[in-house]
């Protein structure tokens, strides 16, 4: 790939027997990460799972990707995946900006960010809506539970409008759709799935690694702790059972991760949450084709109207040129391989510069 | 500054004939272009090997506000900013009767004689001359006769003043790239404007100019231009930027004149990348993002970019990824005064950043130390792995100046403490990315897209161990900090050394820094004249070398002298140097204007006054 | 810190029986909601009178990670954090050999028998109970074993420490607000473990308690919960917040508790109102805009978002809008260590903002204090038109404190200059925003909704006049931001003042502020067993009083202790009393922990030998 | 209005005898502002003077209007109108923040901002759209022309992708759509116009004042000075003419203000620029219904696809709580006006705040 770099990790392949290895000679053991600090039954494991499963799948060298995150629960998982690969947990909102200079670095690279709702569509909203404009080649996935898991449970910008949590009263704001904010901005690559449903995630994060340009997964995932729905029906604990809260903030019971199995395209399908409340998930017909913008707009209101979250791939631009196409950068090598005499201009042209001058 | 302005009114009318020696002031209108006529005059002043500055003082929009140029013919070779001017010409009906106000007894005023006005002052000479009807005998097309209206003055001083018009022919062709078509019309109303005040004007005052050699060895460079050439011969990679005044033209050169020097022939690909991005938070962040990967990446911008940029810059100090960040210096706080010049950051872009942050800041002083901390400024800030501030400002950005001709880089690029595969081979991947192994703070870093499946770290602006593992541990955490703070005295040996000048038998110093310097260069002689001998260092970078020390001791007071309210430079050194606080005293100013030579000798002498 | 440790224990363990006096740490995993049974204990003993403190050490994360809480017991009425533990509660298989060794020799640990380990100490007495079987046999659901299981320990301490029960049950009463169904629950569980432990331990190790009357005249609290409190004795109108660790329960007590204070009968719409914004530059820009809307407006943040914060900060200082923002330190640089405390931002939160900017920084000591800066603020802020910041820290406004209830404001409101439609009549309209009339520094505004036509200006940050007219006269600029240094030290004496408390014949002074406070409290009594008498300003505020002065300059040596790497309050100290910087020594500690009373005195004596 | 204010600004009316005089007996003079110092010719100051004749067409007390904007050339045009309103010329992009805060101060006072379209979808992007979720009640004016004026031309977000400037060279990235994100956004009054379309122009302000939520109103308001398109007939200079650049960037020549002359709903109307280059408008049916979300949006689209500019009131929601109504302000009095008896809790509240604690 460059003059002096390995094609793949082999080196650390383990020798074992009957592990099983991919064509680049890897075990799924070379593509995980440390162990996940995040709750039990974080939807963001599910998703960190399929992440391991997708890389190891395509075969793709872990050296040869980047991770990427702000900061947030959702922005810890990137520690829990893909240890051999370079990451960079930034700042809370501003993955994007980072994620864009990165690129630069070694755009041979696939680069993945892992980003929560709040870190994208609060304070993160602006660099989002300009890294979707700038079609910057890379993965970009939103854990998306509607609320601050890290901070404790306050509302997200895409929690439902009306929606009552028990630490936070009732939020007055309208949802901020990430898949809407994608379509406005021009992203080329346009999905959103359910953490639960392991197989749609992995297969659109494999077709988002294989897309030349801003590839957007709206992944719901939800915060089994804080995402604690006052009037459903059995919330946990004594709330609801016994009229008082339970008024210790810390206590987290241990869930189990949900995960909802095969359903087929077209259909509609109905999720319980752990706090018992439901979502209902709408999966993109089977013939249904991504690349027709007006089709996927008007599929995106109609489904705000039935009030169902529509789910797959939901639009595509294979063509539009990358933030790299735009800039020329060398088709074999990264700008970080360069050195002195490619970038430091030769010694005679100090009398060009000085020349400029008067 | 009644004094001085008599004093220099007197100086120079006492030996009849002035020459080489005053101030012109032009007074337009801003969106009247009349920059071309007036970098013209200054070229041509140049050219004829006379010592000048060019100052531009204008407001903060567009169009129909007044402007002022300033140029300054200093034989001595005093460039700094006068505050008397002996020679004004008079474009602007709205500034008419203040210009007219401004010129010194026995000065000259010119002006275009489409503006009626009532003339009273009869001790300085008056000269009015027919701009318009010069603009409308020209060739010039109709929708540009305003704009060449103004290269009447050019002709009419260069009469006047002795002006060579071969080398304002040089200086037009030069501006114009050589072009026939704008030279010739430029010309014409040159040479028409100066027939025809051969033909109508009688000079009754004492200024011209004659012909120096005191500018060979001189180029004309402005600051933001000299940066963007320095930092492109230092390998610039990626520079992500949002416009701000006054560092705009810095980027913007940076992105126009790149690929003159870095693009070859048949090279597959470019070797560098600039980003204008949506704001300035995005801008570091972008940097950030290759510098962490192994780009020499920079960002420029001005004060309230600055600000915006603070928590990333305590990103990059503690996760320890090398940024250049140039600072454009204008008046703060707030939006403040977007086309004055001041160096009013020092201290909040020193400690920016919450918690305990220290930064690098680089004080170029001339437009050629622009260029050279533009390359220099990369080794700096990969050699020591933390972000680099070069602190310009306005004046010096912007503005015109007779430098040093830019110096090809003497030393090999510096790209610090860098592992790729065959490197951590031979460690036998005993490496750890936050470990203190050369004992000096410095650390050895990877960048992705090393393929060695050992080389990969997390980076974070969390607590984290050497290993770069998440670490809540409250040891890890000191000892990194401490760390950080060793290799902040570790950079005092790699930043520029400050430089000295002495004379013989001063027992007082002079400590300034960046575009406050030809002020103090100037300053200097007119305090030598009434008998006070000082010596100077000019400072070239925060942390300070021990030569610093070193120098405040050797002297009974040191005077601070720099462009900010706050006395901001004067509180790091006393902050430093706690022992040497009585005798380090602060001279600050901050009227946003180029600082004046007579200002610096008046409040240093009435210190030492105040202090016997 | 070996040595104290023994020495702690040799002291304690000498008099045989060691009556409340000790440290007692309880290891869970984050998560399990030990925090119901942790506070129980700590009011039960608060209840008995018995002087305590109770510090909660968690990870940056929601479960599964391990966390300690701290008891110390102490009839000295010590509330610092101890270094050692003479009583351990293990409850968390992934640090139960950790906690095993943190015991001082002669120490109890006790544990939960679910956890398998061998135990090799001998030098301490062991104890397990069945924690799980207790909650399995108590009447809580299935989902809530867990929970209750904490509860058991409270009910084996209770036994083996005599503990009162009655105590206890008042502390759960409180706690879930009379609720009979979990406190008869919780109080199931910790009944049976009192049993369980008479029927099966047997009390092998010194340490217990017995009640006093220390804790009279106290009040439990936590700074961020009293701040919130505070700021609604102060009439706050707005505030904007974004959530960040560990700031967020002051914005969240604010909005649960305003209601029940502030809204009556049938009155027409709220008097407040409470935004949680989309980030911090949002959050601070809006409680700007209410300001200068004329409201009592804050915000409420930690380091990163204080560093987000710094463009708005310079505005805010330069178009004189009043804002209170207070600021909840954690760990930096950077995101650094979010659920640690320190006092890191001191420097970089007074020189927020480029150009030349100085800030108010009001420094609570105690909750009583974050009780009264919460009101106070308002009134600092409105009187001098200015960000007046809060420095909290975590500490401080997370951990409960023994503290002086909350005593009502004694001054009325302070709502500064401010003129409505009648006040400007009888001004006859002769009145400017900018215009210094009381040569204060301060000038009298007017906000919107004013309907005299002749209240209205033009706020902004850009350079104005006194008649708030865009302005880039040299001039204009240079008098405002004169006037606004003199404003800044009308406000010394608007500040609170330091606290001096003085030994006799004490030589050598200490100086600290905010957490620091109890860790000084005890050292000062060590040093004087030591023999070395200091005397104490508890800093209140910056800028500072000329009392602080006085109290430098009143001593040999002056020992600046803080909880931060490069001595940040030293440093202003040094910046402003330059005469007396070899005076002041600073005593930094910066690794994210309540500041220890032992290492103070430790520190303070290794400087003093090395000096002598 | 509020006890001790005043109900208008009659003292201040001029006496003059024929001086026309509107129903609260101000004339317009009493709503102009300073002198413009914007650039002659320049589509802000078209807008300014609409401003002025729809606060004087409604009868609105200046006193009762407050004026909010961030920075650049746009952003200095509220000291052009309503001398006698107080106002707030913020930072750059942060305009939505302080006008939210500015709300609570007197939320009986209309708010009227401007900004520009670098001010609002560069660096402004994000407070933006969380305006338009709490639906702030205000008049937002984004003076759109595609550039950033105040720092001499560079693009903005809303430039044409492929649009060639002199200085600038070409725009690699997408135009930010306005309306659009307003749609996406959920803003309750969303429309466009043309500076030069002056009744259009002050129909749209003075619905928009009348309207109780957040009014967005993106108005192309060319720039003459910077908005020079290379590529277009006659940009002014010799930069086309005699083949190479004017080289002086601080010529700036004086133009006249473009004005459309009244065009029928429901028609196309094709605009020249100063540089010669044209846009087509095209106004909305006057049988066009604006509550219609979805024929909005399909709209929308279409002009996209037409590359026209689609002018009118786009969408309406009339009925959407406001932020004001949200946070049950009083009705009848500003929060700025009460005193301590109304904000201080009595004496004995502060036995309760202690027993609250332990
Ligand atoms: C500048 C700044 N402000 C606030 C915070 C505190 N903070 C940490 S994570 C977070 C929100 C995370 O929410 P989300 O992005 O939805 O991630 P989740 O935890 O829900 O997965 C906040 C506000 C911070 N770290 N930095
Ligand atoms: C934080 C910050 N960054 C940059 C600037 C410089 N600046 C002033 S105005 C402006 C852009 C204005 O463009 P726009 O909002 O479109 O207004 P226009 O001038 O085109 O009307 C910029 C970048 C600033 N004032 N503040
Ligand atoms: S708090 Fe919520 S989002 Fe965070 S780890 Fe736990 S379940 Fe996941
Ligand atoms: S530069 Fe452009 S936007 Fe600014 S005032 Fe001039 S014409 Fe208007
Ligand atoms: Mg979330
Ligand atoms: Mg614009």
């Amino acid at each position: 790939m460059s003059e002096n770099g390995h094609t793949n990790g082999k080196t650390a392949a383990p020798a074992a027997g009957n592990v099983q290895l991919n064509v680049v000679g890897l075990s799924k053991n070379d593509y995980r990460g440390a162990p996940t600090t995040l709750c039990a039954g974080c939807g963001h494991n599910s998703i960190s799972n399929q992440i391991i499963a997708a890389a190891f799948e395509l075969n793709v060298v872990p050296e040869d990707m980047i991770k990427l995150s702000g900061i947030g629960c959702s922005s810890k998982s990137p520690a829990y995946f893909l240890n051999r690969s370079f990451g960079f947990n930034s700042l809370h909102g501003r993955m994007p900006s980072v994620a864009t200079g990165a690129m630069f670095g070694d755009h041979l690279l696939k680069s993945l960010a892992l980003s929560g709702d709040g870190d994208t569509t609060n304070i993160g909203m602006g660099q989002f809506k300009h890294i979707m404009r700038r079609n910057v080649p890379m993965v970009y996935i939103i854990e998306n539970n509607g609320v601050y898991g890290l901070t404790k449970g306050q509302f997200s910008a895409t929690a439902e409008s009306g929606l009552h949590l028990k630490y936070q009263g009732t939020n007055p704001y309208p949802a901020v759709d990430i898949v809407q904010e994608a379509m406005a901005s021009g992203a080329t690559f346009v999905a959103r799935s359910f953490a639960g449903d392991a197989n749609q995630v992995k297969g659109l994060i494999k077709a988002a690694l294989s897309h030349n340009g801003v590839a957007i997964l709206d992944i719901i995932s939800p915060c089994v702790t804080f995402n604690n729905n006052e009037d459903s029906r059995h919330s946990y604990g004594w709330g609801r059972e016994h009229q008082e809260p339970l008024h210790d903030f810390t206590y987290v019971p241990r869930e189990q991760e949900i995960q909802v199995g095969e359903f087929p395209e077209g259909t509609t399908r109905t999720v319980e949450l752990h706090d018992g409340s439901t979502i209902v998930l709408k999966k993109l017909e089977r013939d249904y084709d991504p690349t027709d913008r007006g089709a996927a707009m008007r599929l995106i209101e109609e489904s705000h109207n039935e009030a169902v979250l529509l789910t797959g791939l939901i639009y595509v631009e294979p063509e539009r040129p990358s933030l790299a196409d735009l800039y020329g950068l060398p088709k074999g090598r990264p700008l970080n391989r360069m050195v002195e005499n490619e970038l430091r201009p030769a010694k005679g042209l100090i009398e060009k510069a000085n020349a400029m001058m008067f | 500054m009644t004094t001085p302005q008599l004093k220099e009114a007197t100086i120079t009318r006492s030996k009849g004939e002035v020459v080489n020696d005053f101030a012109m002031t032009v007074a337009t209108m801003n969106g009247s272009g009349s920059q071309t006529s007036n970098v013209t005059l200054l070229r041509a002043l140049f050219k004829m090997g006379i010592p000048v500055s060019g100052k531009n003082l204008f407001p903060s929009n567009i169009q129909g506000l007044p402007t002022w140029y300033t140029i300054r013919v200093s034989k001595q070779g005093y460039l700094a900013r006068r505050n008397t001017q002996e020679i004004v010409v008079a474009m602007n009906a709205d500034t008419f009767v203040q210009d007219l106000a401004s010129v010194v007894p026995g000065g000259a005023f010119y002006y275009g004689d489409h503006l009626k006005f009532e003339i009273k002052r009869d001790d300085i000479s008056i000269y009015s001359f027919p701009a318009k009807q010069l603009a409308k005998d020209s060739s010039a097309p109709a929708n540009l006769r305003d704009y060449v209206a103004n290269m009447a003055y050019v002709g009419v001083l260069a009469q006047m003043l002795d002006i060579d018009m071969n080398k304002v022919r040089e200086a037009l062709e030069f501006h114009f790239d050589g072009k026939e078509k704008p030279i010739a019309i430029n010309m014409g109303v040159i040479e028409a404007a100066f027939a025809w005040s051969t033909a109508n004007l009688k000079k009754t005052d004492p200024y011209r100019v004659e012909p120096m050699d005191k500018t060979a060895g001189y180029i004309m460079a402005d600051g933001n231009t000299a940066a963007a050439l320095g930092a492109i011969f230092g390998g610039v990679q990626f520079a992500a930027w949002y416009p701000i005044t006054p560092a705009s033209s810095l980027a913007e050169s940076l992105a126009q004149n790149i690929g003159a020097f870095r693009d070859k022939e048949g090279q597959d690909g470019k070797t560098y990348a600039i980003v204008q991005a949506e704001d300035e938070l995005a801008a570091i962040g972008m940097a950030v993002g290759a510098g962490w990967a192994g780009l020499r990446a920079m960002t420029s911008t001005s004060g309230p970019g600055i600000s915006l940029m603070t928590e990333f810059a305590g990103l990059a100090y503690y996760a320890e990824v090398p940024i250049v960040i140039w600072d454009v210096q204008r008046v703060g706080p707030s939006t403040g005064l977007p086309t004055r010049t001041s160096q009013g950051d020092i201290l909040s872009t020193h400690f920016l950043g919450h918690g305990d942050t220290q930064h690098i800041l680089l004080l170029p002083g001339s437009a050629q130390e622009c260029f050279e901390f533009g390359w220099k400024a990369f080794d700096i800030a990969e050699r020591m792995q933390t972000p680099v501030f070069v602190m310009s400002d306005l004046d010096l950005g912007m503005n015109q100046w007779m430098t040093k001709p830019f110096q090809y880089p003497e030393t090999p690029m510096d790209r610090g403490k860098i592992l790729w595969e065959k490197d951590l081979e031979e460690l036998k991947n005993n490496w750890q990315r936050y470990k203190d192994v050369d004992s000096d703070g410095v650390t050895w870093r990877t960048v992705p897209g090393n393929k060695n499946p050992h080389s990969a770290w997390f980076a974070r602006g969390t607590g984290h161990n050497e290993a770069a593992k998440y670490s809540e541990q409250a040891g890890d955490w000191e000892n990194n900090m401490q760390r950080l703070k060793k290799k902040f005295a570790t950079a005092k040996e790699y930043v520029p050394a400050p430089d000295v000048s002495t004379a013989k038998g001063a027992e007082i110093g002079i400590i300034a820094y960046g575009s406050a310097d030809p002020a103090i260069l100037e300053a200097r002689d007119y305090l030598a004249e009434d008998g006070l001998q000082t010596d100077y260092l000019r400072l070239r970078a925060v942390p300070f070398r021990d030569s610093v020390r070193d120098f405040v001791t050797g002297h009974r007071k040191t005077y601070v002298v720099e462009m900010n309210r706050d006395g901001q430079m004067h509180k790091l050194l006393q902050l430093e140097f706690p022992q040497l606080a009585n005798q380090l005293i602060s001279i600050p100013k901050h009227d946003g204007l180029p600082l004046n030579a007579r200002w610096v000798k008046q409040a240093i002498q009435a210190e030492e006054q105040s202090h016997e």
